[in-house]
C-alpha cells in the first residue's frame, strides 16, 4: 500500500458526498445522473482500495460488475431522460411526480 | 513520491468533481467528471489495479460520458453560447489547469514505473483478474450479460415508445 | 299373529300419503280420495283383526333401530297394550268416517292431491303419537301431527289470514313442546332410556321435586298440543282450515295427544301430587275460560272450537284427578260428537254457501230436518244430555273430581260444574241460533254431496251409545274400559251411592236449566248482546292482544336490537372502524408520497444520516 | 385388500379435481366442454369418495387410509393424508354436495371455464383440508380454499359482491394468518425441545407447553376455526358473502366450508392443546347458545330470503359448536353427523332459493308469495327443506340436534335445555320464510318454468338424503363411533367442567 486505506476511504467518502450533494441539490435530471455516477467511482475506489488492501482480485472484480451495471442504468435512464423530455418538454425532477399519492 | 502523486491526484479528483457538481452547464459539468475519471483511473493503477483502471477509462470516460454528451447534444440542453460569458481563461483555465496535472502525474508514474525494478506489493495482472473473473465469478459475469441484455432492450423499448408517442402526438395533442 | 303385522296399523296411512305424493296427479280424483280413505280404513281394519294382541300387559315390536350413539339407543319400536289399542281403534275408526266425509266435502276442490296426503300422513303421526313406545317416537308422531296441522289449517293458502293462522298453530305448539322436549331430555338423563315403559317402572325412583318439575313440563307440552291455558291461543283460529280437518285435527284426535301423552305417563305423573294438582287447576281453568268464551262467538266453528277447548279442560281435569280411565272415556265419546258436531257444521256452512256467521243463519230445521237432527244429536251430548255418551263421561270425571274430597279438589270440582251449566247454554245457543226460528238472511246453499251425509249417522250412533263403553255399576253397566284398560285406569274412584245419584241429579238439573235459559231467550228473536262483556269473550279475554303486546313486539324490538345494534353496528361497526382507521392512516401516509424525486431523495439522504448516526453513537 | 390399500386413494381424490380445473383453465374458451369436464370430474370425485365409503363403512379405529412422503426436507414438510370415520363422512359430504354445487351452476353465462375450473380448485382445497395431516400442508389446503371463494364471490356474485368478498376474505385471513404465525411457533416450539423438525400432527401432538403458551397458540388455532365455522362474535361475514355469492358458492359456503372450522377444530385443535381446549369448552359452550338465539332472532327479520337462510346456518352451526363443547359420545356424534345434515338442507335450500332467484329475479320475501300456485314441485321441495331445517322429527337435521342435545343435557342440563328453547325461534323464522314465499296470493302474472329435470334430480336424491338421514341414520352413525371415543380421551379430565 503507497497510501493507508483511512485516506483512501477518505478520499471516497468525500467524492460520495459530492456526488449526494449533486444529486440532493440539482435539479436537472442528466445532473442529477452525473452525481449518480460520482457516487458510484467513489464506491469503486473504496473497492479498488479495499482489494489492494486485503490482496485479493475480488473488490477489482466488483469494481467491474459495478461498471457494467452502470452502462445498463446508463443506457435505461438515459433513454428515459430522452422519453421524458419528449413527453413533459423538461427534465425538471419536480415536473415528474406521477407517483404522487 | 509515489505516494505524493497519489495525494496529488486525489485532490485534483476532488476539485474536478467540485467544479462538476457546480456547473449550471451540463457539458461542462462532463467535462470536469472526465477529469475527475481521468484522475481515479490513475489511481486504480497506482493501486495495482491496471485493467480496472484501462476500463475506468476505456467505458466510463470513453463510452458513458461521450454517451451523456450525445444525449446533452441531442436534447440541446447545452445553453446558447451567447449565455456563457466572461472571459476566455476562465472557462478553459480550470480544464486546462486539471489536465495539464493529470498529465504530469501520468508521464511521472510511467517515470516511476522505469526506475523500479521490482514488481509493487499488489499487483494483479490482466491473466490473473481474467482468470479469477471466469473461474470464480462465471455465474455473476453470465447475471450481468443476461443484465445488459435486459438493459439493451429496455433501452431499446423505452426509445421506440417514444418514438410513436411522438408521432402521434404531434397528431393528437 | 305376529308382533311385526303391529308396524301395518302405521304403514297402511303413510303408504297411501306417499302414493298420492308421488302419483296423485296422474290418479283420477275419486281415485285419489279412494286411496286415502282404504289406507285408513286398512288401518282401522288390521287394529281390530289384531285386537288379541292387546290384551294384558300388551304387545312390543320392533322395526329397526333408529338413532344409536354412546349410550344413547332408540329403536323405532310400538306397544300395543290396551291403553294404546283402544285409543288406535278410535283414530281410525274416526278418520275413516272423517276422510269419507271429506271426500264429498272436497269433491269441488282443485287440489285434493296435497289435501288426502296431508290428510293421511296426519293419520300416520298420529298413530305414532298412540303407538310409540319411546317418548322420540312419540314426539316424531308429536310434531308430525304439528306439521299437517299447520299444512291443513293453511291448506287455501292464497288466503294470507289461513296460512297465517297455521303458522300460530305450529309455533304456539311448538312452544309446548319445547318443554315437552326437555322433559324428554331430562327423563333420557334420569332413567338412561327414552322408553315408556322402562321411565314409568323408574319413575318411583325419582325425587319429588325432579317429578314435578317433570310433571309440569310435561303439562307443558301436553298444554300446546291441547290448547289448554296459557298456550291455547292458536286453537280458534286454527278454524281457518277446512271443516274435516277441524273434525279430525282439532276436535278428535290432535287436540287430544296432550291428554294422552300424560295418560301414557301417568304412573310417573302420578307419583307428584303438586303435579297432578296443577294439571287439574290447568284443566279446570281451561274448561271454564274456553266455555264462557263460547258463549260470544259469532261463528259455528269458532263456538265448536271453543267447546273442545273446553272439553279437553275436562280430560285434563280428569287426569288431574288420577282417573285415566274417565279422561279416555270423555276422550273417546268427546271424539265422536264433537266430530259430528263438526261435520254436521260442514254441512251447515255447506248448505248455506260458505257462510259462517251464525247470526245471520237460521231456520235451518226445515230446510235440511236431516242435518237438524244429527246436529241435535251432538249437541245433546256436548251438553250432558241423560244417557247420552258426554252425560256418563262428564258425569265421571266430576265424580271423580269430588270424591277426591280435599278442599282444592271440591273447589275444582265446583268449577268443573259451573262450566257444565256454561256447556248446556252455549250449545242450545248454537241450535237455537242455527236452526231455530226463520232464516236471517239468503243463501245460495249447495246440495249435499253423498258421503257428507251417510258418514254422520254412524258417528251419531257412536256417539249417544258412547256411554256404554264405561257405563258406571251404578246404571248397570260393567265399566268396559276401566276393566280393559286394567293397571293403566289410574286411581279408583271411592264413592258412596248416594254421592253419585246426588251428582247424577245435579247434572241433569244444570242440563235443563241451562236449555231453559236458552230457550227462555230465544223464544222470539232477540238481537245478539253487545257491549263490553260480550266483546271481551269473544275475543278470548283479548288473550291474542295480551300475547301480541307482551310477547311478540318485545321479542320484535329485541331481535331488532340484536340485528342493528348487535350485528350492525357492534360487530361491523367495531371492524368497519378499524378499517376506517387504516384507511384513514393510510391517506395521512398518502400525503408524504409527493411524487417527487427531490423528496425521496432527501428522505433517503437523512435517513443516511440516521443510520450513520447511528453507527457513530454506537462507536463513541 | 392390501391391494386395495396400496392405490393412494387420498392423493388421487386430491389432484383429480386439481387436474380438473387446470384442465379447465386451459380450455376455458370452450364453454360447454368445460361444463361436461366440470361435471365429469365432480362425478368421479363423488364416486370415489363412495366407493371409500362403501369399503370403509364399518369404521374402525387408527387410520383407514394413510400416506406419507418426504416433501420439504429441510424444514421437516411432510406430505401426510390420513383417512379416518370422521373425515370420510366430510370427505363424502364434499363429493357429494361439489356434485350438487356444479349441477346447479349449470346456468353460469360468464367466464364458464374459470367458473368451472375454481370451482374445483375449491373441491381439491376442501377435500384436502379433510385429508391433511401436516400443519404445512394443512394450512396450504385452508388457503387453497380460500382464493376460490374469493373470487366466486367477487366475480359471479350479486349486487354487493365485491363488499362481501373482501368482507369474506379479511375475516379468513386475519384468523388463518394468526394459525399460521401459531403453526411455526408450535413447530419452533417442538425443534427446541430436542425434537427433529417436523410440522406433523402426530409428532407435535404431546408437547410439553406452558400453560399460558398453550393458552395462545391454542387461541390462535381457535381464531382462525371459529370464523370459519363461524360463532357468534365473528359470524357477521357470512350472512353478506352467502348472500351475494353465486348459488353454488353459497352451496358450498355452507356445505362445506363451515365444516372446516369444526374439523379443524376436532383434528388439530384439541388434540394439540388439549389443556387449553378443556378450559375453553364452557365458552364455546356460551358462545354458542347465544349464537343460536342471537342467528335465529335476527333471522327472523331478514327481508331477503338468502340472507335468511345464511343467519339459519350461523344458529344450526351453534348447535354443532355446542356438541363439541358437551364432549360426549353422543353429542360429538351428533355433532359430526349434524355437519352433515346442515350441509345437505342448506345446501338445498340455497340451492332452491337460487332457482327461486332465476325465475322471479328478485330473493325478497315480500316481493314473492303465492309459488305454490305457480311452481307447486319446486315449492314442495321448498317445504320439504325448510322443514327439515326447522328440525321436524324423521328428517335429517332432527337426527343430529336430538343427539346434540341428549349430549349437552348429560353434560350441563342447562344448555340442553336452552338450546331446546331455540327450536322455537328455528320454526319461527323458517316458517316466516315459507309463508312469505309459498303462501299468500300469487303475485306477477307471469308464466314461471317448474323444475328442469337437472333441478328435479338435484333436489330428489337430496330429499331421499335427507330422509335416509333422518329415519336411519345408523351407516352414517357407524363409521364415527370410535374415531370419536379415541377423540374423547385427548382432553383431561373427558371435558366435563
Amino acid at each position: 500500500m503507497i497510501v493507508p486505506m483511512s485516506h483512501i476511504l477518505a478520499f471516497s467518502a468525500a467524492l460520495f458526498v459530492m456526488g449526494l450533494a449533486c444529486v440532493l441539490a440539482q435539479r436537472n435530471l442528466i445532473m442529477i445522473l452525473i452525481g449518480v455516477e460520482i457516487m458510484l467511482n467513489a464506491v469503486g475506489l473504496t473497492l479498488v482500495g479495499a482489494s489492494a488492501l486485503w490482496q485479493k482480485v475480488d473488490g477489482q472484480i466488483f469494481v467491474i460488475f459495478l461498471m457494467a451495471m452502470t452502462s445498463a442504468e446508463v443506457s435505461i435512464s438515459l433513454a428515459m431522460v430522452v422519453y421524458l423530455r419528449r413527453r413533459k418538454g423538461t427534465l425538471e425532477a419536480d415536473a415528474f411526480d406521477g407517483m404522487k399519492g | 513520491m509515489a505516494s505524493a502523486i497519489f495525494y496529488i491526484l486525489g485532490f485534483t479528483a476532488l476539485a474536478a468533481t467540485a467544479l462538476c457538481i457546480t456547473r449550471r452547464n451540463p457539458v461542462h459539468a462532463v467535462v470536469y467528471l472526465v477529469n475527475a475519471l481521468f484522475a481515479l483511473a490513475l489511481m486504480f493503477y497506482q493501486l495495482g489495479a491496471p485493467l480496472v483502471a484501462a476500463w475506468e477509462v476505456i467505458i466510463y470516460a470513453g463510452a458513458v460520458m461521450v454517451l451523456f454528451l450525445f444525449i446533452i447534444m441531442m436534447l440541446e440542453l447545452a445553453p446558447a453560447s451567447a449565455e456563457m460569458q466572461g472571459p476566455g481563461w476562465r472557462r478553459w483555465g480550470p480544464v486546462l489547469l486539471l489536465s495539464l496535472v493529470i498529465l504530469g502525474c501520468t508521464l511521472a508514474l510511467l517515470g516511476i514505473q522505469a526506475d523500479q525494478d521490482g514488481v509493487p506489493a499488489f499487483w494483479v495482472s490482466p491473466r490473473a483478474f481474467g482468470a479469477a473473473l471466469f473461474d470464480q465469478y462465471a455465474l455473476a459475469v453470465q447475471v450481468v450479460s443476461f443484465q445488459l441484455l435486459y438493459a439493451a432492450v429496455g433501452a431499446f423499448y423505452v426509445g421506440k415508445g417514444s418514438l410513436r408517442r411522438r408521432t402521434q402526438g404531434e397528431e393528437t395533442p | 299373529m305376529s308382533a311385526g303385522l303391529l308396524f301395518l296399523i302405521l304403514a297402511f296411512p303413510l303408504l297411501g300419503a306417499l302414493g298420492n305424493l308421488l302419483l296423485g296427479e296422474l290418479l283420477l280424483r275419486r281415485v285419489r280420495a279412494a286411496v286415502a280413505v282404504a289406507a285408513v280404513a286398512a288401518s282401522a281394519l288390521t287394529c281390530l283383526l289384531l285386537w288379541p294382541l292387546a290384551a294384558g300387559e300388551g304387545t312390543r315390536a320392533t322395526l329397526f333401530t333408529w338413532l344409536e350413539s354412546g349410550t344413547f339407543q332408540v329403536s323405532v319400536d310400538i306397544l300395543f297394550d290396551p291403553l294404546s289399542a283402544s285409543m288406535t281403534l278410535m283414530v281410525t275408526l274416526v278418520s275413516t268416517l272423517i276422510h269419507l266425509y271429506a271426500a264429498g266435502y272436497m269433491e269441488d276442490e282443485v287440489d285434493t292431491t296435497r289435501f288426502f296426503v296431508l290428510l293421511n300422513l296426519f293419520v300416520f303421526a298420529m298413530l305414532c303419537i298412540v303407538l310409540a313406545d319411546n317418548l322420540l317416537l312419540l314426539f316424531l308422531g308429536w310434531e308430525g301431527v304439528g306439521f299437517c296441522s299447520y299444512a291443513l289449517i293453511g291448506f287455501w293458502y292464497a288466503e294470507e289470514k289461513n296460512a297465517a293462522a297455521g303458522r300460530k298453530a305450529f309455533l304456539v305448539t311448538r312452544v309446548g313442546d319445547v318443554f315437552f322436549g326437555i322433559a324428554l331430555l331430562w327423563l333420557f338423563a334420569l332413567c338412561g332410556t327414552l322408553s315408556i315403559s322402562a321411565i314409568n317402572a323408574q319413575a318411583s325412583l325419582l325425587g319429588s321435586g325432579t317429578l314435578l318439575a317433570l310433571t309440569l313440563l310435561l303439562l307443558g307440552g301436553a298444554c300446546g298440543k291441547s290448547a289448554q291455558l296459557p298456550l291455547m291461543t292458536w286453537l280458534p283460529d286454527a278454524m281457518a282450515g277446512p271443516t274435516p280437518v277441524s273434525a279430525l285435527i282439532h276436535a278428535a284426535t290432535m287436540v287430544t295427544a296432550g291428554v294422552y301423552l300424560l295418560c301414557r305417563l301417568f304412573p310417573l305423573v302420578s307419583l307428584s301430587p303438586t303435579g297432578m294438582m296443577a294439571i287439574a287447576a290447568v284443566g279446570a281453568l281451561s274448561a271454564l275460560y274456553a266455555a264462557s268464551c263460547a258463549l260470544a262467538q259469532r261463528e259455528i266453528k269458532r263456538v265448536l272450537a271453543f267447546s273442545t277447548m273446553s272439553q279437553v279442560g275436562f280430560m285434563m281435569l280428569a287426569v288431574g284427578a288420577g282417573a285415566v280411565s274417565a279422561a279416555m272415556f270423555h276422550l273417546f265419546t268427546h271424539a265422536f260428537f264433537k266430530a259430528l258436531l263438526f261435520m254436521a257444521a260442514g254441512c251447515v256452512i255447506h248448505l248455506t254457501g260458505g257462510e259462517n256467521d251464525i247470526t245471520r243463519m237460521g231456520g235451518l230445521r226445515k230446510q235440511s230436518p236431516f242435518v237438524f237432527w244429527l246436529f241435535l244429536a251432538g249437541a245433546l251430548c256436548l251438553a250432558g244430555a241423560p244417557l247420552t255418551g258426554g252425560f256418563f263421561s262428564k258425569d265421571e270425571i266430576l265424580l271423580a273430581d269430588f270424591a277426591r274430597a280435599t278442599l282444592f279438589y271440591r273447589g275444582i270440582w265446583l268449577l268443573g260444574t259451573c262450566t257444565a251449566l256454561l256447556t248446556a247454554i252455549y250449545t242450545f245457543r248454537l241450535v237455537y241460533m242455527v236452526f231455530a226460528g226463520e232464516p236471517r238472511s239468503h243463501f245460495h246453499g249447495h246440495a249435499l254431496p253423498g258421503p257428507m251425509r251417510w258418514t254422520l249417522p254412524p258417528l251419531a250412533l257412536l256417539a249417544l251409545g258412547g256411554g256404554l263403553l264405561n257405563l258406571p255399576p251404578l246404571y248397570g253397566g260393567k265399566e268396559h274400559l276401566h276393566q280393559f284398560l286394567g293397571p293403566l285406569a289410574g286411581t279408583r274412584i271411592h264413592a258412596s251411592h248416594a254421592v253419585e245419584w246426588a251428582l247424577a241429579v245435579l247434572a241433569v238439573a244444570l242440563f235443563f236449566l241451562g236449555w231453559a235459559l236458552v230457550h227462555w231467550r230465544h223464544r222470539r228473536a232477540a238481537p245478539e248482546p253487545v257491549g263490553a262483556l260480550p266483546a271481551f269473550l269473544l275475543s278470548g279475554w283479548r288473550a291474542d292482544r295480551l300475547v301480541e303486546r307482551g310477547i311478540l313486539r318485545p321479542f320484535q324490538v329485541l331481535a331488532g336490537w340484536c340485528w342493528q345494534w348487535g350485528d350492525g353496528r357492534l360487530i361491523d361497526g367495531t371492524l368497519e372502524g378499524a378499517g376506517r382507521l387504516c384507511l384513514s392512516g393510510g391517506e395521512r401516509l398518502r400525503r408524504l408520497a409527493t411524487g417527487r424525486l427531490s423528496t425521496y431523495l432527501t428522505a433517503l439522504a437523512w435517513g443516511l444520516v440516521v443510520m450513520l448516526g447511528y453507527f457513530a453513537w454506537r462507536i463513541l | 385388500m392390501t391391494e386395495f390399500t396400496h392405490i393412494p386413494w387420498l392423493s388421487i381424490l386430491i389432484f383429480l379435481p386439481l387436474a380438473g380445473a387446470l384442465l379447465c383453465l386451459v380450455l376455458w374458451r370452450r364453454e360447454e366442454l368445460c361444463r361436461w369436464l366440470a361435471l365429469a370430474v365432480s362425478w368421479g370425485v363423488f364416486v370415489l369418495t363412495a366407493g371409500l365409503f362403501a369399503a370403509f363403512r364399518a369404521g374402525g379405529s387408527g387410520w383407514l387410509l394413510y400416506e406419507d412422503h418426504a416433501w420439504i426436507e429441510r424444514l421437516g414438510v411432510r406430505y401426510i393424508l390420513g383417512l379416518d370415520g370422521m373425515s370420510l363422512l366430510l370427505v363424502l359430504l364434499s363429493g357429494f354436495l361439489m356434485l350438487v354445487a356444479v349441477l346447479v351452476s349449470w346456468r353460469v353465462r360468464r367466464h364458464t371455464g374459470f367458473f368451472f375450473a375454481l370451482l374445483l380448485l375449491m373441491e381439491a382445497g376442501i377435500l384436502g383440508v379433510f385429508l391433511a395431516l401436516d400443519l404445512v400442508l394443512f394450512y396450504l389446503f385452508w388457503e387453497l380454499m380460500l382464493i376460490p371463494m374469493f373470487f366466486l364471490i367477487g366475480v359471479w356474485g350479486h349486487e354487493r359482491r365485491i363488499y362481501a368478498a373482501i368482507k369474506f376474505f379479511l375475516f379468513t385471513l386475519a384468523g388463518s394468518l394468526l394459525m399460521l404465525l401459531a403453526i411455526i411457533g408450535l413447530h419452533l416450539l417442538h425443534t427446541a425441545a430436542g425434537g427433529a423438525p417436523s410440522f406433523a400432527l402426530d409428532n407435535l401432538r404431546g408437547l410439553e407447553l406452558s400453560p399460558s403458551l398453550e393458552a395462545w397458540l391454542y387461541a390462535a388455532f381457535l381464531l382462525a376455526f371459529l370464523v370459519k365455522v363461524p360463532l357468534v362474535p365473528v359470524h357477521t361475514w357470512l350472512p353478506d358473502a352467502h348472500t351475494e355469492a353465486p348459488t353454488a358458492g353459497s352451496v358450498i359456503l355452507a356445505g362445506l366450508l363451515l365444516k372446516t372450522g369444526v374439523y379443524g377444530l376436532l383434528r388439530f385443535g384439541f388434540p394439540l392443546f388439549p389443556n387449553a381446549a378443556a378450559a375453553s369448552l364452557p365458552w364455546l359452550a356460551l358462545l354458542a347458545l347465544i349464537g343460536i338465539f342471537h342467528a335465529a332472532w335476527i333471522a327472523y327479520l331478514q327481508p331477503d330470503a338468502k340472507r335468511l337462510v345464511a343467519y339459519s346456518s350461523v344458529a344450526h352451526m351453534g348447535f354443532v359448536v355446542l356438541g363439541l363443547a358437551a364432549w360426549n359420545q353422543t353429542a360429538v356424534e351428533g355433532s359430526i353427523l349434524q355437519m352433515v345434515n346442515h350441509g345437505l338442507t342448506t345446501g338445498a335450500l340455497f340451492a332452491l332459493v337460487g332457482m327461486i332467484d332465476e325465475r322471479a329475479h328478485t330473493r325478497r320475501i315480500d316481493e314473492l308469495g303465492g309459488l305454490w300456485g305457480k311452481v307447486p314441485r319446486l315449492s314442495f321441495f321448498f317445504l320439504f327443506f325448510s322443514l327439515a331445517s326447522l328440525g321436524l322429527p324423521g328428517l335429517n337435521n332432527f337426527a343430529g340436534e336430538i343427539l346434540i342435545l341428549i349430549g349437552a343435557f348429560q353434560t350441563n342440563p342447562v344448555w340442553g335445555a336452552t338450546a331446546f328453547a331455540g327450536v322455537v325461534f328455528a320454526a319461527a323464522y323458517m316458517l316466516r320464510l315459507v309463508q312469505g314465499v309459498l303462501w299468500g296470493a300469487a303475485r306477477g302474472a307471469l308464466f314461471w318454468p317448474d323444475l328442469e329435470p337437472r333441478e328435479g334430480a338435484v333436489l330428489v336424491v337430496l330429499a331421499l338424503l335427507v330422509l335416509w338421514l333422518g329415519l336411519y341414520p345408523a351407516p352414517f352413525l357407524a363409521p364415527l363411533r370410535e374415531p370419536v371415543a379415541d377423540l374423547l380421551n385427548v382432553l383431561p379430565q373427558g371435558g366435563l367442567p
